[in-house]
C-alpha cells in the first residue's frame, strides 16, 4: 500500500512480517508484545497462513522449528522471560541450521520483574543466552518504521544464512505508535532443498538435527558456522554515524535509547558543544571496525543503555585504550534522562576523564571489573 | 428492627453489584451516577437498611469483602 | 518546536480517543508525532493515560515525564498530573468533573466545563472532543482540519456519520478555552 | 457496630489488610480469596502456611494478603510448591494458579506435581481467558467465545484446541486424592466451594496427597461484559462445559454430581 | 534365493538400509520401527513423509532410515511436529517418542497436540525407563522397579510418583480420534501392535485428528535383563499396570479389551 | 573422613554437596552429568535429605527456587541444553535473591551435540543467559578436587550474597576419576529470616517475589543488586598464577584447558620458554585486575579455550591494548592438543605478533570482530 | 522338502535370542561361544532348517530384520 | 614419567575394572593418577573401554590420543586402538582371542593367552587380571602389593574372598608377559 499510517510498533513488525511472507507464525501472550500476537491471530488465518497459540513459549520455539524445518519462513515472538525459555529451543535452530525470526520486546527483568521498557537482554541475545558457540544476528529498530523495515529484511538474511534473528526492541518500540510507511514487498525466499516433507520425487531423504556421536562431526560443524559467522561480519553489520566528524565527544546508544541521545545531541548542538552519535542497528554482527575508526579521532566515547552496562563491554573492546570509555545506564525499566545525559557530556568535556560524578548509574573511564 | 445489618466499607467497594443480584430483599443500591468513593467507583450503600434479614448473600458474593454482615440473636 | 502531551481520565471518558486523533491529526500535518498508551496491568482499575508528542524534530522518548500539556478528564487525574506538568505548561481541566483549582503559580490552568458542554449536546462522552477543541485552540497545534481528516481516516465505517457531531461539539470547546 | 445482641455473619477476613484487591470490579478471584483466607483462619494456619501466587492477575494478592507469600515463574507453581512442601512438610502449602498458568504453560508440573501425590493444595481459577495480559485465549477458553488471540471465537476445527477439563485429565493419576470443580456465580455455589477446598485442606493436612480444587470464575473486563452478566455467562456457558461437583474422593474416582 | 515356489513371507523393510541399527541386542526400538516402516511401505508414504526421531536412543534412526527424518528436542517432539504438519498437511508425519521424552519432559507439548487434535500420528515407546542415559527411573517405571536414580526400587510413598498411565491420561481429550497400547513380546502382540498403528495411520490420512499408540517395549540393558527375560518382565509386569487395548476410537472412549 | 579417595568429578561434587549440607537436590538426568544425580538419589533420602527426579529442568530449577525461599540449601545439575532450560528460572532466583547452587557439566553444543567435554556455555554463564542484569558466581573447577572444594564453598558464597551460584565443569570434569580429599564441614549456613513458611511465631509475613509494578521499585532493586555485585567482586575473585614473573607469554585457560596448558607450561620450560599461566578460577567474577596488571610486564597472551573464543573477550577487556591477545580454541567437542599450543607459542614468540599461522582455530592478535 | 525357509543377515545379527522363543520348531540356534559376526556378536543359525514351516514369527519378533523367512506357495 | 593406558573390549570383559584397580594402585603408591571411562550412548553395542594415566607430574588431560599402552582384549579393540599407540608404546594383546598380528614396527606388541590362562584356573572372565599382571611387568608402573592394597579398597565385601584369586591369575600374567 505504501501509505503512511499510524500504528504500534508491536502491530508495525506484525504486519511488516505478513508482507515479508511469513508462513507460520507461533507465540504465548507476555506483556508488552502481546499486539503482535493479537495482530497475527486476525490476520495470519485470513491468508491461510498458520497461527498457533502455542501452550508455552517452548512449545512456540520448538513449533518454529518444525515450520521452519519444513522450509516455511517462521516467527515466534516474546518478551524477556519468555525468550529466556526458548534459550534451548534457540540453540537447536542453529544446530539445525533452521532460518527463524525472533522477536523480543524487552521488559524489566530479573526475573518477572516489571513491564517497563529495558536493555537488559544485551547480552542475552548478543552473547548467546543458549548454550553452544553461536550468534544470531541481532537487530535493534529505533523507530516503528525501522521495526517495519527490519523484520522484513530479517526474513530474508535468516533464510540466507540457514541462521535465526533476532529483533531485539523494548516496551517502548512494542507499544508506540509512530507513523509508518509499509510497502508491498515480493518476498523471494531461497529454495530450500533441505527441508523435509513434500513430495520428494525421488531425492535422497533429508535430515533436520543437531546431534551427531561421531567424533569430531559436532566440531566440523562448528566450523561451518564459524564460516557463515564471519560471513555475516563481513557483509551484514549496520548503523547509524550522526556528526563524528568534528566530535569531541560520541554518545553510543541503540533502540530506545539512541533517540533520547539524539535529543541529547540536538540540544548539545545548539550549545556549540562537539557531539556525536553511533547508533549500532545490527548488535550482533558489532560495528566494532567503525567505532575502533572514529576512536581514532574521538578521545571520549559516551555508551548509554537501559541497563547496568553490557553493550559497554563491545565498545570497550572496539575501542580497547585508544579512547575513553564513559558510561550511563539505568537498570529494571529506568529510561535514562536527558538532562543527566547533559551533566554528564559537561562533566566529561570539562575535566577530561577525570573527578568524580553524582548522576547515579554513571561511570566515568569505564573498565571492566 | 431488622433482622440483620450490613456495614459498607465504601473505600474497598468497586461498585461491581454482584452483592445487589444476591439480596433478595433489595436492601442495597449503588450511589448516584458521579457520587464515587476515592478510587473513582460508585458504592454500595443500603438504601431500605430495615429489609436486612442479616442473610450474609451479599457479603458472600462480594469479591472486595467490603460488606460486614450482623445479624440479630434474638430469636424472633 | 515540540508538544508533550498526557491526557488522563476515567475508564470511558476516550482519552485514549483524544489521543490518536492528535497523533493522526499531527502526522496529517506531516509533524512528527508518537503516541503511547499505558498498558498492561496499569490499565486496571480504572484510570486510563496517553502520551502524545508533537514536534517539528525528531522526537526523543514517547514516554513524557515532564509534559508541556496536560488534559485531566477527572479529579485523580488531575492529582496525579497537575505536578508533572512542566513550568509553563498548560493544565487543561474538565471542570465539569474535577472540583479542584490549580495551585501551581508557574503552570496555567484551563477549565472547560466539558461534560456538561457535551451532555447538552446530548452525549457526555463527547467530552473528549470539547477539550481536544480547547487544547487545540491554546497550542495551536494542530488544526480543526486537521483533526477532520484524522477523524475522516481513523473512525470505523460505523462511526463515519457521527464525524460532523464530533467536529461540532469539538468546535464548541475550540470556542470555550480562553 | 457491635450491637451486642449482634451476631458478625460474614465480613473481611482478618488476613485480608486494609489495602483494597487490586482486581477488576466483579473479579471472581476476590471471593475465592476470602473463601481461602476463612479456611486458614478457620483452621488456625495463618501462622504456619505459604500462599503461592501465580503469575497472573492473583500474583497480586501479597499486596493485601497478611501471609508469607511464595510468587513462582508462569505455570511453575506446582514445582515451586513442591520445593517448599518436601522442605517443610509441616506448613501448610496453598498454590493457586489461573487456567492459563495451570492448564497451558504448566501443563507438566501439575500433572506430575499430582502424580506424585505431592502433599499440596492447589486452587485452580478457571476463568477461561488470561486475565493479566488483556484477553488473550486460555485452553480453557469456550467454543465460539472470543479473544484477542481468538478474535473470531475459538474455533476447534481451525485447530484452536477443546477447551480442557482439568478435573477429568487429572483424574486417573494416582497421586491424587481430592479433586473438585466447583463455581463462584450464586451464593450457594460460594458456600460448594467453601466446602470443596475445605476437603481439600483437610487431606493436606492428614498427609493424604495432592487435592485440587478448580473454582469457575469471571473476568467481566476481558469478556466484555458487566459483572453481573458475566456471572450469567458462568451459568450458562460454562458451567455446562465444565459439569460442577467432586471427581475424586479420597483417592476414588467417582462421577460428578452437583 | 527366490525360488520360484517361495514367497517372502517377512524380512527387512526397504526403508531400513543396510546398516545395523544402533540399538542393544534384543532392544524393542527394532520392532517397532520395523512395523512402522512396513505400514509406509503399505501404504505408499515413504516419499511423503517424515519421521520425527525424539532425543532417546531412537533418536539414532536416521543412521538406517531412509526416510525425511526430523530430530526435535528432548520432549518437544509434539510441538514440532504440529509445526510441520500445520506447514505442509500433505505430508504424512510419524512422530515417535520414548517414555521419558513424552511423559514426563514433555507432558505439556502431548497433552495441547492432543487437545488441538494436531492431524499427527504419535507412536510412544514405553520401556518403563531412560534408556539413552542409562537406566534413570521414568514416569512409567513399575512401583519396585530400580533405576538409578531409585536404587532402592521406585516408592510412590517416597514421593517417586506413581506409573503414569498415558492412554489414561490422554483419554479426556477431545483432540484425540484414536487411542491405543500395545506391546511386542510375543508375535501375535506385535501384529496387534501393526494393527493399532494402522489404524492410527488412517485416522491421519483421512484427516480426523490426533492418534496415538502406546507400545509397551524391553530394555534390556537397562533393566538388567537377558532380552528373552526382558519379555517376560513386559508380559508379566508391565503389561498388568498398563493394561492393553484400545482407549478411544473415532474419538469415542471404549474400555480396554486387549 | 578425611581418606584420599578415587572419585568421579561427578560424584565428588555431589559428596562434597551433601557435606556442605545441602537439604534439597533437584535434577534431571543428561549425560555427562547423570553420575551426580545417581548419587544423590542414593545419598539424600540415607540422610532423610530431599531428593526429586523432576519431570524437566524446569520442574527442578523451580523446586529449587521452592526450596531456597523455604530456607533450604538447594541445588540442581544438569549440562547444557539443560541449563539453557533453566534460564528463566535462574533470572527468577536473582530476582527473587535466592541462593541457590547450580552445575554445568557442559557438553558439545549447539543444540543436541554430542556428550563430549566443551566449554562452549561461557557467555551463558558469566554474561547472563536469562534476561536481565545479573550475574552468577561462577566457579571453574579443573581438577576433582577442586570440584569438590568450590562446590562446598558454593553454598556458602550463595547464602552470603543471596545469589545463585554456578560451578561450570564440563565432561572431563564430570566423568574423570581423580583422587579426591573430602573433609567433614559443619556447615553454618547463616538465619535466613527471610524465608517462607515454617512456623511465624508472630513475625510480619514474609514475600518471596521479583515482581513490581510500581514505578521505579523494580530499578530500585537493581541497584542493590548491582551493590551485592560490586561487593564480590571485591571480596571473591579467586585465580592461580604460575611463573608469570619472567614470562614472555602468558597462557590463560580455565577448567580442563588450564590442565592441558601446564603441561604445555612444563614442556615450554623444560625448553627454556618463559612461559607463565594464568588460571581463572572465578570466571565471574573474572579477574581483570590481575590480569591487567601482568598485562603491564608481559606482552603475549595467548587464551585457550574449548569454544571459538569467549572468555577471551574478558581477557581483551583486561589487557585493554597493553598486550597483544592470541586465541586457540577448539568448538564442539574438541579438545586442544598440547604440540599445538607449543606451535602457537614459538610461532609468537619468534615472529612478535606478525605472519600467519596454520593451526585451525587459531587467532594471531585477536581482536573482537 | 521344508515348507519354509530363513535366510539369516549374520552382519545385522545381535544374538539376542528373542526369535528363538518365538521358534515353535526349535529350527535355529545361535552361533558357537566365541563364533561371531564382524560387530562381536554371536549370531543365529538355521540348525535345523528342515523343520521350518515358513510361518515368520521369528521374523516378527526380530529387533534388527535381520531374518527373512519364505514360504511355499505349493499347496501341500 | 606418566604411562597413558587404554584398556579396551567386549563389554562384560572387564576392563573397567582392570582400569579403576591400576587407577587405585597408582593412588596407593601416591602417584597422580586419573581415570577415564567411556560413556553416554558410546556404552552401546559391546564395547568398552577406559583411559587410565599414572604419572609423576600433574596430569594433563585424561583424555589420551596418543596412549604409551594398550591393552587390546578382543580383535575389535586391537582394530581401533593399534593405530593410536604413540611410538615405542606397548600393545598388549589377549591372544586367546585375538588372532592378528601387530603390523607396526615402531612398537612393541606383547601377546598374552589371557582368556586361556584365566580358563585354566576356572574362570575366563579373570583375564583381566591376567592382563593387568602383564601390563605392570613390563611397565613396572606400579607393583603388585600396590594393586592387590587397591583390591582390598575396591571390592565390594562379598568380593573381597576372591581377592587370593584375582592375585594369583594375576601373577600368572606377571609371569607369560615378556
Ligand atoms: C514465561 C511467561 N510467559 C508469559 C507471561 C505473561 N503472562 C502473565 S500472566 C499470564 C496469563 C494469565 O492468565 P491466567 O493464568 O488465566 O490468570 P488470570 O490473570 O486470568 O487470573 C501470562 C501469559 C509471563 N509472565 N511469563
Ligand atoms: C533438555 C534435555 N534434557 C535431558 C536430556 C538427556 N536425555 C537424553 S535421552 C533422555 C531420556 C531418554 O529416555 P526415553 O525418552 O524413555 O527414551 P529411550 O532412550 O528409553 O528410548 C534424556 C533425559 C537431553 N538430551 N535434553
Ligand atoms: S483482568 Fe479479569 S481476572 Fe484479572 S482482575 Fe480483572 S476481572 Fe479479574
Ligand atoms: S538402552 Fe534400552 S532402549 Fe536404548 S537401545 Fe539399549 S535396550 Fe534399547
Ligand atoms: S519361520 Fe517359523 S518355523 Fe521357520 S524359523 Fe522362523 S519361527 Fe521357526
Ligand atoms: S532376533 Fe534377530 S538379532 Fe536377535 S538373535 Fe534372532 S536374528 Fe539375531
Amino acid at each position: 500500500m505504501g501509505e503512511r499510517v499510524l500504528m504500534k510498533g508491536n502491530e508495525a513488525i506484525a504486519e511488516a512480517a505478513i508482507r515479508a511472507g511469513v508462513q507460520s507464525y507461533f507465540g504465548y501472550p507476555i506483556t508488552p508484545q502481546n499486539e503482535l500476537i493479537a495482530y497475527m491471530a486476525l490476520h495470519m488465518p485470513r491468508k491461510g497462513r498458520t497461527f498457533i497459540q502455542a501452550e508455552s513459549e517452548v512449545a512456540a520455539i520448538n513449533m518454529v522449528y518444525g515450520a521452519a524445518a519444513a522450509g516455511m519462513r517462521s516467527m515466534t515472538s516474546s518478551s524477556s522471560p519468555g525468550i529466556s525459555l526458548k534459550q534451548e529451543g534457540i540453540s537447536y535452530l542453529v544446530g539445525a541450521q533452521l532460518p527463524a525470526v525472533i522477536v523480543n520486546i524487552m521488559r524489566g527483568g530479573p526475573g518477572l520483574g516489571n513491564i517497563a521498557p529495558s536493555q537488559a537482554d544485551y547480552f542475552q541475545s548478543c552473547k548467546g543466552g543458549g548454550h553452544g558457540d553461536y550468534h544470531l544476528v541481532v537487530y535493534a529498530p529505533s523507530t516503528v518504521q525501522e521495526a517495519a523495515d527490519l523484520t522484513a529484511k530479517s526474513f530474508d538474511v535468516a533464510d540466507r544464512y540457514r541462521n535465526p534473528v533476532l529483533i531485539l526492541g523494548d516496551a517502548i518500540i512494542g507499544q508506540m505508535m509512530e507513523p509508518v510507511t509499509l510497502s508491498e514487498i515480493q518476498p523471494d525466499p531461497p529454495p530450500k532443498p533441505w527441508a523435509v516433507g513434500g513430495a520428494r520425487n525421488g531425492r535422497k531423504p533429508n535430515l533436520i538435527n543437531s546431534l551427531s556421536l561421531e567424533e569430531g562431526v559436532i566440531e566440523e560443524w562448528n566450523w561451518l558456522f564459524k564460516a557463515k559467522y564471519e560471513a555475516i561480519k563481513q557483509n551484514e553489520p549496520m548503523l547509524e554515524m550522526l556528526r563524528c566528524e568534528d566530535a569531541d565527544l560520541i554518545l553510543i546508544a541503540y533502540g530506545t535509547t539512541s533517540r533520547i541521545c539524539k535529543e541529547v545531541l540536538r540540544q548539545a548542538r545548539a550549545k556549540g558543544l562537539k557531539i556525536g552519535l553511533i547508533r549500532p542497528i545490527t548488535l550482533w554482527p558489532f560495528p566494532y571496525q567503525a567505532i575502533a575508526r572514529a576512536a581514532r579521532k574521538t578521545r571520549e566515547f559516551l555508551v548509554v543503555e537501559m541497563s547496568l552496562g553490557q553493550m559497554v563491554e563491545d565498545v570497550q573492546l572496539a575501542v580497547l585504550g585508544d579512547a575513553a570509555v564513559h558510561f550511563h545506564g539505568r537498570p529494571g525499566g529506568g529510561i535514562p534522562r536527558e538532562q543527566d545525559i547533559m551533566e554528564i557530556i559537561a562533566h566529561v568535556l570539562a575535566n577530561k576523564r577525570a573527578g568524580a560524578i553524582t548522576t547515579r548509574g554513571t561511570v566515568i573511564d569505564w573498565k571492566a571489573s | 428492627m431488622a433482622k440483620g445489618k450490613i456495614v459498607i466499607d465504601i473505600d474497598m467497594c468497586k461498585g461491581c453489584g454482584l452483592c445487589l443480584a444476591a439480596c433478595k430483599f433489595a436492601v442495597t443500591s449503588l450511589s448516584q451516577q458521579g457520587q464515587s468513593n476515592k478510587h473513582g467507583y460508585r458504592y454500595l450503600t443500603a438504601a431500605q437498611p430495615e429489609q436486612c434479614t442479616g442473610c450474609g448473600m451479599c457479603a458472600l458474593m462480594c469479591p472486595d469483602s467490603a460488606i460486614t454482615v450482623w445479624r440479630s440473636t434474638k430469636k424472633s | 518546536m515540540e508538544h508533550r502531551c498526557i491526557f488522563a481520565g476515567f475508564g470511558g471518558q476516550g482519552v485514549i480517543s483524544m489521543g490518536t486523533l492528535l497523533a493522526h491529526a499531527g502526522m496529517v500535518e506531516g509533524r512528527q508525532v508518537t503516541f503511547f498508551p499505558s498498558y498492561g496491568i496499569a490499565m486496571r482499575g480504572g484510570m486510563a493515560n496517553c502520551t502524545v508528542v508533537v514536534s517539528d524534530d525528531e522526537i526523543g522518548t514517547p514516554i513524557v515525564k515532564d509534559p508541556t500539556v496536560v488534559v485531566a478528564m477527572d479529579e485523580a487525574s488531575f492529582d496525579l498530573f497537575q505536578g508533572r506538568l512542566s513550568a509553563g505548561g498548560l493544565l487543561f481541566v474538565n471542570a465539569s468533573l474535577v472540583n479542584k483549582r490549580n495551585s501551581r503559580p508557574d503552570i496555567k490552568a484551563v477549565y472547560v466545563n466539558a461534560t456538561e458542554i457535551a451532555l447538552k449536546q446530548g452525549d457526555g462522552r463527547m467530552a473528549n472532543m470539547v477539550m481536544l477543541g480547547a487544547v487545540i485552540k491554546l497550542t495551536r497545534m494542530v488544526s480543526i482540519e486537521a483533526v477532520e481528516k484524522a477523524m475522516h481516516k481513523t473512525f470505523p465505517q460505523k462511526l463515519q456519520p457521527l464525524i460532523g457531531r464530533n467536529l461540532q461539539v469539538m468546535k464548541l470547546g475550540f470556542e470555550a478555552a480562553q | 457496630m457491635s450491637d451486642t445482641d449482634m451476631q458478625k455473619i460474614a465480613g473481611r477476613s482478618s488476613l485480608w489488610n486494609d489495602r483494597p484487591s487490586p482486581y477488576c470490579p466483579g473479579c471472581g478471584h476476590g471471593v475465592v480469596h476470602r473463601v481461602i483466607c476463612e479456611l486458614i483462619e478457620e483452621y488456625k494456619l495463618a501462622d504456619n502456611c505459604v500462599f503461592m501466587a501465580p503469575v497472573g492477575c492473583s500474583i497480586l494478592a501479597y499486596t493485601f494478603l497478611d501471609l508469607d507469600v511464595c510468587q513462582s515463574a508462569h505455570g511453575r507453581t506446582p514445582a515451586v510448591a513442591t520445593g517448599i512442601k518436601r522442605s517443610r512438610p509441616d506448613t501448610f502449602v496453598l498454590a493457586y494458579q489461573g487456567d492459563g498458568d495451570l492448564a497451558s504453560i504448566g501443563t507438566a508440573e501439575i500433572v506430575h506435581a499430582a502424580n506424585r501425590g505431592e502433599n499440596i493444595t492447589t486452587v485452580f481459577v478457571n476463568n477461561a481467558i488470561y486475565g493479566m495480559t488483556g484477553g488473550q485465549m486460555a485452553p480453557t477458553t469456550l467454543p465460539g467465545q472470543k479473544a484477542t488471540t481468538c478474535p473470531g471465537g475459538r474455533d476447534a476445527a481451525s485447530g484452536m484446541g477443546h477447551p480442557i477439563r482439568i478435573c477429568e485429565l487429572l483424574q486417573s493419576l494416582d497421586g491424587v486424592t481430592y479433586l473438585a470443580r466447583s463455581s463462584v456465580h450464586t451464593p450457594a455455589n460460594v458456600i460448594k466451594t467453601k466446602q470443596a477446598i475445605k476437603k481439600a485442606f483437610d487431606v493436606q493436612l492428614n498427609r493424604k496427597g495432592f487435592s485440587l480444587v478448580e473454582v469457575l470464575s469471571s473476568c467481566p473486563v476481558n469478556w466484555g461484559m458487566q459483572p453481573v452478566e458475566s456471572l450469567d455467562f458462568v451459568a450458562n456457558n460454562m458451567a455446562p462445559q465444565y459439569p460442577l461437583g467432586e471427581y475424586k474422593v479420597d483417592g476414588v474416582c467417582v462421577a460428578p454430581k452437583a
